[in-house]
């Protein structure tokens, strides 16, 4: 029945939509954003520590939303840890061209291999309606790095 | 088309195949519609009318003294007609085409909001109100002074008439403004006594039609109601059409909403000066063809008959109801005495989003998120929930098939 | 759907085949519809696209997570692409539709004219506007405190550009809105001068395109404007769509108009958040399939070309003054160095009304009246004109009929 | 050609549209009111002056309008004169059932009469566009004799 929806819904992302790691605020941090998409109610809290050379150290969040939202910002959270903002940028572009188009651009070595953590979210573009959901918590962390307080999914 | 007689019970298999659309697959699977209240499918008579129309007769109304104008004058105000049979109007100069039921409600929050009622004075809505009948409110609330109340609902879904009653006791309500069937809960409001109760207060009362004028017979005079406001594509017909009735006196107080042409009885750059009613609040080039597919959808219901739809339409209800509280971990919100063809609710595994994916790629269109009305999930404490509605040509086979696949989303998902 | 490539002039027969219409008969006779410049006609490409969406791919758009909400999506925002591209938008999301130019004009006047312009500063508008384009800043005038000036026209029906420089001269004026063509003269204004000389002295433009782009290709990044408005259905489109072009920098400094669902981000009782543009100009649901059919129109006239389209109509225009110029008693009203195919004139001997009706028997189609341009009537002297015009399916035969047509009625009357 | 527009515009009507006999406004007068067509900008300012009993004694108008609004006009302005207010607005009604479907009303013989010299109008039933035209003058003469002084033919 539900033999494509395997490819959406994948075991990591099911796992991690039930059992987010940084499924928590930070209780200390640098930069915070709210993220809203306003057509289906999805939201998440972001914030985000950098560590003493300014790179992202830590991201915990707040969310709400469906199984692919949750596991995307979990997902998230894990693969931009260490990251410089600069290369979270990239990271994140990288992302939404992925989502929307199933394909991954071209990056340097260990930008890559992060894309490539996430690459069980590439079947969203099949979906139309749900990229926003995998892309949401991107829109957030730009909107924190930039030092904005809202993101919209829009 | 297909007719019934009004008490007959419908032959849903023949509606059906005056639905085009109906007959569609999805993912390969036969499509299962059941987000009529989000818009309905519309039969071929309305798009036959709108497709003759721009085939064989059309020009612009009102202005012209040509033989195409003066037919498509006609139909347009035969559409006008229509709508004043349909809702029983006392007067057809009470009927006024908007978009929509959105801008029906901003043509009453402008022009009635700010050109009758007075800073100091209070509208109230309900807990239950789609975003439709909230924002233009608070809108005029903060551009006008005009205090916003709101009415509570019961646990059951259902306007609590005791608050309600203690919100109007101080006789500053100006306007009463409450939807007529909610479109999360499926519950009817008892129009005709919150018309009552308006009035005994000295206020107005709106009534949000969108959803209740599909399923049931609506008559104003009846209801006593003021106001009242529904909207084209969900009632079988074109998008781009709604429609505002108003009791005429309301009317004639009113300054005009949008200023143009056909509005104005004449312009001079000093001074302007309106049309009668309607016309006053139809600035513009109307919605002409779509005029003429709402007549058509308002034909093709009255035809089956309000009472046979609304028969149907409880008994699917009443199934549905029955098939889902069987499911471990399916919450239904929403348990109003008296209630229609709208099913909201969550599963305890599953996102409702997750929910409408996979119940959509077996070919079940079903809507999930806020549904317009945020005050109201928080109130329920939720989100979002996943909403299932019904139609007429909905089968209890495609109840069934919800049924069914909302258990493979459970067993997916757990 | 027919094309020639944009240089070779139009085979006309061939077009006219893809307009149904066109083959009616009216009083007996062949229509001959030269009322476009009110509503034009319909090709079957337009009628087809609206119908195959009500028949195979329908459902509300943005908020569906199933197959049929998702494809309507696709289509809705791909006709605003399609917009876009027509008129060179810089960027999809300044793209606002509405119901017609008189809303995105009402728009406007209420967004930016309340929201933006501050009491004390002044809209500009010309002695040749449609009402739709006077009533909303009148409006203003009454409810916001904002002056309204009026720029002359010379007598050959062209913007008197040295008046209009004096008007700006205080510096006063935040907004100059203009017709781009009159519907009455026919006249071409030089949008992108006129823009210039608004930004010289610190004000935006607004250019009222609901002729204009029947006729000519717009780009709005050329004219450098800073509102375009336009009406679907004169643009061979379904009624009940139209478009609000402006600078997204100025959309966002704008409040919202209409409030509803689709507009917001979050709502609660307290307060609500917009969404982004174009959403937050877009409240409830929008005309679905009227977008559907406006791309196809889009695609229509693209396909044929602007540049061919022109040439038709200007020899059209031509043959149709050198006609009309000798006919005895008859006044054409305009001398414009740049006009279109809009033909507004008066007969001696009889009224424009009795002209009308006199060729609407033989199947001639003309507008008679003040063409909602009540102001204009007064600046040339009288109080209405008989109006044929053009479109891209007319024919040279037709313009004959027409002059033929009125040498029967001049005679009929003395 | 125009055989079939011989009915809507009869000699009588070309005439009386040509030279309205009544077609100025009466330099002493009564009760005034103006009617306006608003779709297509016809326009009449109607004067009344009353006779010793109250009767109409004479109506003048000023218009602005095609061939079958003053015809109307001027012939309204012939027919009502002399007749009691209650008696004009009997004929009035009588008048726009006339010109909305194109069949005289029964009325006792001295109106029938009056009405009789109204019949060339009939034909602009026939004309759905037209019939404001006719029916206008009387909708400002009702205006007029109710003592208002804006009468619009919507
Ligand atoms: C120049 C001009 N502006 C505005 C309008 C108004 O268009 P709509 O009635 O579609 O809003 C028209 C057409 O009637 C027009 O010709
Ligand atoms: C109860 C209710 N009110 C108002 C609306 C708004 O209707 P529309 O979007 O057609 O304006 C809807 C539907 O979305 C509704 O269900």
């Amino acid at each position: 029945m539900f033999e494509e929806l395997r490819d959406l819904y994948q075991e990591v992302i099911l796992d991690h939509g039930r059992r987010p790691r940084h499924g928590e605020k930070l209780a200390c941090f640098d930069a915070e954003a709210r993220g809203n998409n306003p057509l289906c109610g999805d939201r998440i809290d972001l914030t985000v520590k950098y560590g003493p050379q300014g790179e992202i150290a830590k991201v915990g969040f707040a969310a709400r939303g469906c199984a692919i939202s949750i596991a995307a910002a979990d997902l998230m959270a894990e693969t931009v840890a260490g990251l410089s903002v600069t290369a979270a940028e990239t990271l994140s572009r990288a992302f939404q061209t992925l989502a929307r188009t199933g394909v991954p651009p071209a990056l340097d070595p260990p930008l890559a291999e992060r894309l490539e953590r996430l690459a069980p979210l590439a079947s969203v573009h099949e979906f139309p309606s749900r990229v926003k959901c995998a892309t949401l918590p991107w829109h957030a962390l730009h909107a924190a790095l930039a030092g904005n307080k809202e993101a919209s999914s829009e | 088309m297909n007719a019934g007689t009004p008490s007959a019970p419908l032959d849903v298999m023949r509606l059906r195949a005056d639905f085009p659309i109906l007959a569609e697959k999805v993912h390969g699977r036969d499509l299962v519609f059941l987000d009529s209240a989000a818009s309905a499918q519309k039969p071929r008579a309305v798009i036959a009318a709108m497709a003759t129309a721009m085939e064989r007769q059309y020009a612009n109304v009102h202005r012209g003294l040509h033989w195409m104008s003066e037919r498509t004058t006609e139909a347009y105000e035969g559409a006008r007609d229509a709508v004043a049979r349909l809702l029983n109007a006392p007067d057809r100069h009470e009927i006024i085409f908007t978009r929509n039921s959105t801008e029906a409600i901003n043509l009453v929050a402008h022009s009635f909001g700010r050109g009758v009622l007075r800073p100091g004075q209070a509208v109230v809505i309900s807990e239950m109100e789609h975003h439709a009948n909230i924002v233009p409110w608070q809108m005029l609330r903060d551009a006008h002074g005009i205090e916003l109340r709101i009415a509570p609902i019961t646990d059951a879904g259902e306007i609590d008439m005791a608050a309600l009653e203690a919100l109007l006791a101080d006789r500053k309500v100006g306007l009463v403004a409450i939807t007529h069937m909610s479109n999360v809960l499926g519950s009817y409001t008892p129009a005709a006594r919150l018309a009552r109760l308006a009035h005994a207060f000295g206020a107005k009362i709106l009534l949000d039609g969108s959803q209740a004028i599909v399923h049931r017979r609506v008559d104003v005079q009846v209801l006593d109601a003021d106001f009242y406001v529904f909207t084209g594509h969900k009632l079988y017909g074109p998008t781009g059409i709604g429609v505002l009735w108003a009791r005429r006196e309301l009317l004639e107080r009113m300054p005009p909403f949008l200023g143009g042409g056909d509005m104005i009885s004449s312009v001079s750059f000093a001074r302007s000066t309106w049309a009668a009613v309607p016309h006053k609040f139809e600035a513009g080039t109307p919605a002409i063809l779509e005029a003429i597919g709402l007549a058509a959808a308002i034909a093709y219901v009255e035809a089956i008959g309000y009472e046979a739809i609304a028969a149907h339409e409880a008994a699917l209800t009443e199934h549905a109801l029955a098939l889902l509280a069987k499911i471990p971990g399916l919450c239904v919100f929403g348990a109003a005495q008296d209630r229609g063809g709208v099913v909201s609710f969550t599963l305890e595994s599953a996102h409702p989003h997750d929910v409408a994916t996979l119940l959509d790629r077996q070919g079940i269109a079903v809507r999930a998120g806020h549904h317009c009305a945020e005050p109201l999930m928080h109130r329920l404490g939720i989100e979002s929930t996943a909403r299932a509605s019904f139609a007429l040509y909905t089968t209890q086979g495609e109840v069934d098939a919800l049924a069914e696949g909302i258990l493979k989303v459970r067993e997916f998902f757990t």
